[in-house]
């Protein structure tokens, strides 16, 4: 199997006037050409780190990376910045959580579009215009023509986002993150957007890595999952394999946190009791142990290891789901 | 937590650079050094480490040294008290306003932006003029009398600088849930002010009066420049002024003063710094 | 005023006319071999601008600046003796009551109008009141006192003008020159209302281009009257530009950096700047004679100095040698008299020199007279550091003697306002110089029409002018008398004698006292040239160096 | 809507102007000495008479500062009174103001270019050693007086090595390398304290701004670091920067008193100066009245401005 980007064994830590912060430890992960993968998590488990320190886009003089990272055969943790730098856009791009804050406010949306035409193809002005007015009719936006004068500030949440992706798949990339693509966005408005990427992503055959709390988005769109919790990956496999046979309590626990539209109203949702640990200090044992419901003693005496349960289905647990062992409730 | 670094060896040497020179300006006259007024015909333009003379005698025949000591009392006395009254004055309004809105606030806010409109060297000299003019001209007006009239034109131009601070920080804080509720509780304005807004606004002030001090430290040494500063040429500003003629035969009568006051201004900005980032981290992690 | 003692003569007077004769003589030689090339100089100097006019009195460096744009009509020669010069000659009669005054023909103001008979009486009218009283002409300030000894001024001829006065003078020339104040104004400007404060019409070598409170600009008169010895017109200069810089430090940056050309100092509180100047290679330093004798004046009309008591014990308890040792670096003598050797009315005796025990026996006395102890104010210039150096070491002397001096910081602008309607109890104030009386008289007589009941300013407001530059405003009929007599007299043994009993009688009385006498001094570039170089037209030089600096018709500028 | 915003503010704005000169007009009230008094030391009570007439000191306060108002909107600011004579403020002013504005002009545009490139590459630098260099340096050059700064120069440059003159003022006309000879101590001296005061303003919002999501978007699409702070981060940084600048024109314009005494540059803070030891209240009413009408003319322009800089503030204000 051919794989787009493979990260071995990224560690990263912040350095902060607490100490060292340690958001992202020892994960490995490939994502395959032409697939969709969803990086599962709560927020602060370390998957937005993850995805933006796997194109290099974390810098800094408080920031500690180590790993490998390889994309498209070439390995991005050795090369200079304006190497990678040359992989951006038209090897990787990026969709961000809240596109109210990820495209300038004081740029036009023409001006932020063709900006990446203009300088990674090296188009002329005309050109770019152009082939902006073309992407923003690919994102489904009307008056393309009337859109390339307005400021982010006028638009709604939604076209901001189409925006954005149009932004991201303006140099045609081998490989899309979609960090948290929806979530800033009404729950109708989601669905369209995971709707349009699902159909770039075929049209203009990109992968995808789709970053993500809610298990419920990954579900329809992705082809692997890999679930992160307090900077581990702690369960990992195909997707439709993931949700038919879940390892991982905290997977689980997820899953249940997913409000659906079948619920009875009335009933109280699922909450996952507790706090992420402290990332300054790594707990000796498990690090979901002081909230997991199933939890025994060695959870919390012994940090388990990833094990490979067939199937390429990965997991970090002592005592899995499905294992015929007494649980105490 | 060992990692906390607040206090780091620069903050060390600001507040002990303070503390050196209020102690200074509060024990100078105990201590065993001649009056600066003392005019040492002997030692004119004596050189630094001359016996007797640490810091040199300028052309005049006044000691540096005790210059610099009666500097510090007399440069820090008008700074702190300036400061404290304008910064009283200017908090009082500031947050009154910003906690009673209204047609008050406007008119406050608009005092502000009448005073701070002019120049402050520009107002502090009018204010200094108009205030100090005699009718009988004979009459002896006693040093203290113009070391008040000094200190009310700098404090009226301290007040809407530390004034529209405080209502800005009280404008963020009287918006905020426990001051909305503890007014559907009922309690009085007075109590709401005193108990839940002035606390939170307090330590933004400190910090902020700091830089203020530093400001009104330099403005003082510019009137003394421009010939009414603190009376008689007393403080740093008017050691500067005096040395200025000496700049090239006696550059001691002129740096002493400069050293003496640039520490001390970098040392309250830096203060005033620290207890800012401070409140930064502790706002941060509310 | 920046400077206690530096100040001074503000308010100076005016002329009046009589005859008198003078030969009309050539152009001094002067170098010929050098090229004159012009150019334009900039000025610093220590004085400001206040006007133009009769009544505005330029002081000192601003003085050498007027003096570029105006002339007198007489000039004094470095012997001290006073010479026509743009009269043509000047008669007087036996009994020096009457002087006829000639003016030279063919000199014009810069308004291209001709100096002649009539230009003469209106300057000398302007100057005495009577233009005023006319309602035809500004105030002529303190001028109306200076020139009180004037009766009448009389036209006889197109270019002669008869001046009448009340008490014989034989120094008349000198109280027609005023130490360089009495201008030779054109009547245009002087009837002009008031634009004579603000645009100077003279027939000097310079004309105005611009002028504000702190700077003065003039450019080259092409049709100046003089030439020099090789029949080249004068000036050389194209332009020059006199600029006000009240800090010491500000015009010895400045000539150091070349921003000035020429600087003026005064030796009170700047002694340490001229003496460096004095070593640096790039310039000379000249220095005036020690000629200017400032005082301290003590107000014999209110508390306390209308007590003697009060009077000796102050001017017993200033230890003069320290004084001139501490502040004036020896650079200048500690007072003997309340003038200098070089005047005629010098005199040691009855001055009250330093003596603590006197001062404190003074003071007591004064206690026991007035039921209080002895305590008075004394003003200096608020941000002059000099000003307050030199009142706190007079504090220290007064202290010493149990004398309470309060200091009074008050603006430049307040001073002079206040120093001649005399409402100070004690003040600082140059005011005396030269080696003559004309320029001494006035600040220490009671009544400058001298007891005149019929002078045309008698009964008007402006008969305060009479007494008004008395700064100490005391009477005293003894040395008035003696003072009269002596400038009546044409004997010199004579006069000296008379002049020096009016001292001593002024000084056994303490009504003022003076500390240190002053010198001014005057730095250029080495790229100037010419300086003191250009005789009178009378034959003679000028005094190289005055208190108002020198005189700039001959500079030139080297090459480059 | 924008224009209601205009009038809105502009009344503000009248109000301001129209306190600070009626304040100004009641300081002459305040002093115990009649002005006509301080104006004409040796005048006749006559002249006092008329001169107060023709002030219009004899109206009361209110009558005094209408007289005064409507004057000076005429471009009549009153008159300097010395000994003999009296000139017109705004003869002086016609040579004052070009100075102090070239002074102002210089200043600024040293201080911000400075202060950009400064600021700009201590918040990419961020925590690095360059950062920490400009910062402490800054800060220490930021509690020095200018006028210690001007003292220095001056023996210095000007004295010691002869580089540059140290007084006075040449306009264009006698040349541009003369007109710039005369500038450049008075706007170092000016611009030391402003370059330190407006890098901090711009290196905290410079580094605010590139922990947005919309820079790591513009990274995202790979574009250079060059790029990335001045086209993406540099512009909605400014605008602090910008309006605390506008904001010092007026003080730039009236309140260089020290260092215009100290270089002979005599421009409008001279002109305050030189009003107020003369005691020329009448002159420095109508100093203070223009140089606070600069203030707030640059504070009109500063807000509108600040809408060219971010759009954001432009229809946000209207909903204010």
């Amino acid at each position: 199997m051919n794989t787009i980007l493979s990260i071995a064994a990224m560690n990263i830590k912040f350095v902060t006037p607490r100490g060292l912060l340690e958001a992202v430890h020892e994960v490995s992960l490939d994502i395959p050409v032409g697939s969709s993968v969803g990086i599962v998590g709560e927020s602060g488990s370390g998957k937005t780190v993850l995805s933006r320190a796997a194109m290099g886009l974390l810098s800094g003089s408080t920031v500690r990376r180590e790993g490998k990272v390889v994309f498209d055969g070439k390995e991005l943790t050795t090369m200079t910045r304006e190497q990678v730098r040359n992989e951006f856009g038209t090897g990787m791009a990026m969709i961000f959580q809240d596109p109210m804050t990820a495209l300038n406010p004081v740029r036009r949306v023409g001006t932020q579009i063709a900006e990446s035409l203009r300088i990674r193809l090296g188009m002329s002005k005309k050109a770019a215009v152009v082939r902006t007015i073309e992407l923003l009719s690919l994102v489904q936006i009307p008056d393309p023509q009337a859109m390339l004068r307005k400021f982010p500030y006028q638009l709604s949440g939604g076209m901001r986002q189409r925006v954005m992706i149009a932004i991201a798949i303006s140099c045609s990339p081998k490989l899309l993150f979609a960090d948290e693509p929806t979530t800033a966005l009404d729950v109708t408005v989601q669905s369209q957007i995971l709707q349009l990427l699902s159909d770039l992503r075929r049209e203009l055959k990109m992968s995808m890595v789709l970053v993500t709390h809610d298990l419920g988005v990954v579900a329809g769109n992705t082809d692997y999952v890999a679930v992160m919790y307090a900077g581990e990956i702690v369960e990992q496999a195909p997707t439709s394999e993931l949700f038919a046979n879940m390892k991982m309590p905290y997977t689980e626990a997820l899953l249940k946190s997913i409000p659906t539209i079948h619920m009875q109203s009335g009933k109280r949702l699922a909450v996952i009791e507790g706090r992420l640990p402290d990332p300054t200090s790594r707990l000796q044992g498990c690090s979901f142990a002081p909230r997991c419901p199933y939890v025994q003693p060695k959870c919390t005496a012994e940090h388990p290891p990833l094990v490979n349960a067939g199937n390429d289905h990965l997991y970090r647990c002592w005592f899995p789901l499905g294992q015929t062992i007494a649980r105490k409730q | 937590m060992s990692t906390n670094k607040t206090y780091t060896v620069p903050t060390y040497a600001a507040f002990g650079w303070l503390t050196f020179s209020t102690f200074l300006a509060v024990f100078g006259p105990l201590l065993p050094v001649e009056s600066f007024r003392t005019i040492h015909g002997d030692f004119l333009d004596a050189k630094p480490f001359t016996a007797g003379h640490w810091f040199g005698v300028d052309s005049n025949g006044y000691d540096i040294f005790s210059g610099i000591i009666n500097g510090a009392r007399l440069s820090l006395f008008v700074a702190f008290i300036t400061v404290g009254i304008g910064g009283f004055i200017g908090s009082l309004l500031g947050i009154t306003a910003a906690y009673y809105r209204g047609r008050y606030d406007s008119i406050v806010n608009t005092a502000f932006n009448v005073v701070l409109a002019v120049p402050n060297l520009v107002l502090a000299l009018a204010l200094v003029a108009v205030l100090a003019t005699n009718v009988d001209i004979n009459e002896a007006v006693p040093t203290w009398r113009r070391l008040a009239t000094l200190m009310i034109s700098l404090t009226v131009v301290i007040i809407p600088i530390l004034g529209r601070i405080a209502r800005a920080s009280a404008l963020t804080w009287s918006g905020r849930e426990f001051v909305v509720a503890a007014r559907s509780m009922g309690m009085r304005d007075r109590h709401i002010i005193w108990r839940h807004i002035v606390p939170n606004v307090l330590p933004v002030l400190i910090a902020v009066g700091f830089l203020a001090v530093g400001v009104v430290i330099i403005a003082e040494a510019s009137l003394s420049l421009l010939g009414v500063g603190i009376p008689d040429g007393a403080s740093w500003g008017g050691m500067i002024a005096r040395g200025r003629n000496d700049l090239e035969y006696n550059p001691h009568a002129l740096y002493f003063p400069i050293i003496a006051l640039a520490l001390t201004v970098i040392s309250t900005n830096h203060l005033g710094d620290v207890l800012r980032g401070r409140l930064d981290r502790r706002e941060a992690r509310l | 005023m920046r400077h206690l003692f530096k100040g001074g003569r503000r308010k100076v007077a005016g002329v009046m006319a009589i005859a008198l004769v003078a030969s009309l003589s050539q152009v001094a030689p002067s170098n010929a071999a050098e090229k004159k090339s012009g150019g334009t100089l900039t000025v610093g100097i220590f004085d400001s601008f206040p006007g133009y006019c009769m009544a505005d009195n330029l002081a000192n460096s601003s003085l050498m600046a007027g003096r570029t744009v105006y002339e007198t009509w007489v000039e004094q020669r470095s012997d001290g003796k006073m010479v026509p010069y743009v009269l043509s000659k000047v008669e007087n009669s036996a009994d020096f009551k009457s002087w006829k005054l000639t003016v030279r023909d063919g000199i014009q103001f810069h308004d291209g109008t001709k100096v002649n008979g009539d230009a003469l009486v209106t300057n000398l009218q302007a100057l005495r009141g009577a233009l005023t009283l006319l309602g035809k002409a500004p105030s002529p300030g303190t001028a109306g006192g200076f020139t009180a000894n004037i009766i009448t001024v009389t036209k006889v001829s197109d270019m002669s003008v008869q001046v009448d006065l009340h008490r014989a003078q034989t120094d008349y020339l000198e109280t027609l020159y005023a130490s360089g104040r009495f201008f030779v104004r054109a009547p245009s400007q002087i009837l002009g209302g008031a634009k004579c404060s603000t645009t100077p019409i003279g027939t000097g070598p310079f004309k105005l281009v611009s002028t504000k409170l702190n700077e003065l600009v003039v450019a080259k008169n092409p049709n100046y009257w003089r030439e020099d010895a090789d029949g080249t017109r004068l000036p050389y200069l194209d332009g020059i530009t006199f600029t006000f810089l009240v800090e010491t430090a500000s015009r010895v940056s400045g000539i150091k950096s070349k921003s000035l050309d020429v600087a003026m100092f005064t030796s009170a509180g700047e002694v340490k700047q001229i003496r460096n100047l004095q070593k640096n290679k790039n310039m000379t330093v000249i220095e005036s004679p020690e000629e200017y004798y400032p005082s301290i004046w003590l107000n014999n009309r209110i508390a306390p100095f209308n007590s003697k008591n009060a009077r000796v014990a102050v001017s017993h308890a200033i230890d003069r040698v320290d004084y001139s040792k501490v502040r004036n670096r020896d650079y200048t003598s500690p007072a003997k008299s309340i003038v200098g050797p070089a005047n005629i009315m010098y005199n040691e005796k009855g001055f009250l020199q330093f003596d603590l025990e006197k001062a404190k026996a003074a003071a007591a006395a004064y206690k026991v007279e007035a039921g209080k102890d002895l305590e008075f104010s004394f003003p200096y210039t608020a941000g002059s550091t000099e000003s307050l150096a030199n009142v706190t070491q007079i504090q220290k002397y007064m202290t010493a003697a149990g004398i309470k001096m309060n200091l009074l910081p008050l603006t430049t602008a307040e001073i002079i306002q206040r120093a001649f309607p005399q409402q100070f109890q004690a003040m600082a104030l140059l005011l005396m110089e030269g080696t003559g009386t004309a320029f001494i008289a006035p600040f220490i007589t009671s009544d400058l029409s001298g007891g005149n009941q019929a002078h045309l300013l008698r009964k008007t407001p402006l008969a305060i002018l009479y007494g008004i530059l008395n700064l100490s405003a005391f009477t005293d009929t003894v040395s008035d008398e003696l003072i009269y007599a002596a400038k009546a007299e044409p004997n010199l043994a004579k006069r000296t004698a008379l002049y020096a009993k009016a001292t001593q009688q002024i000084q056994s009385e303490a009504r003022l006292t003076t500390i240190a006498y002053q010198k001014y001094a005057l730095a250029y570039r080495t790229n100037v040239k010419g300086v003191g170089e250009l005789g009178l037209t009378a034959g003679g030089k000028r005094k190289l160096m005055t208190n108002f600096g020198i005189d700039f018709t001959g500079v030139y500028k080297s090459g480059k | 809507m924008r224009a209601t915003y205009f009038l809105q503010r502009l009344s503000q704005l009248l109000i301001v102007i129209f306190c600070v000169t009626f304040g100004c007009s009641l300081l002459l009230q305040l002093i115990p000495v009649s002005p006509a008094e301080i104006l004409l030391p040796v005048g006749s009570p006559e002249e006092r008479a008329l001169l107060t007439k023709e002030i219009g000191l004899d109206r009361g306060p209110i009558g005094y500062y209408v007289k005064w108002l409507s004057e000076f909107v005429r471009g009549d600011f009153g008159d300097i009174y010395y000994s003999g004579g009296r000139e017109a403020v705004s003869s002086r002013l016609v040579v004052a103001f070009p100075r102090s504005l070239w002074l102002m002009l210089y200043t600024q545009i040293v201080a911000l270019a400075a202060a950009i490139a400064l600021g700009v590459w201590s918040a990419y630098r961020v925590g690095r050693r360059a950062d920490k260099v400009i910062s402490n340096v800054l800060f220490v050059f930021s509690s020095i007086p200018g006028f210690a700064i001007a003292l220095v120069l001056v023996l210095i440059i000007g004295v010691r090595l002869q580089w540059l003159p140290t007084l006075d003022y040449q306009p264009y006309s006698a040349g541009v390398w003369e007109h710039f000879k005369h500038m450049i101590m008075p706007v170092l001296s000016l611009s030391v304290g402003l370059i330190a005061s407006y890098t901090r303003l711009l290196r905290a919002d410079m580094i605010a701004t590139l922990r947005e999501d919309y820079i790591t978007m513009a990274a995202s699409k790979g574009l250079s670091d060059r790029r990335i702070l001045w086209r993406h981060a540099f512009r909605p940084s400014s605008v602090t920067l910008f309006t605390s600048a506008a904001l010092n024109m007026g003080g730039l314009i009236g309140g260089a008193i020290v260092i215009e005494t100290i270089f002979a540059t005599y421009g409008v803070g001279f002109e305050v100066f030189a009003a107020i030891s003369g005691r020329q209240y009448i002159a420095l009413q109508s100093l203070v009245g223009l140089i606070s009408i600069f203030y707030v003319v640059f504070n009109v322009i500063v807000d509108f401005a600040v809408g060219f800089v971010d759009p954001r503030t432009r229809d946000r204000r209207v909903n204010k």
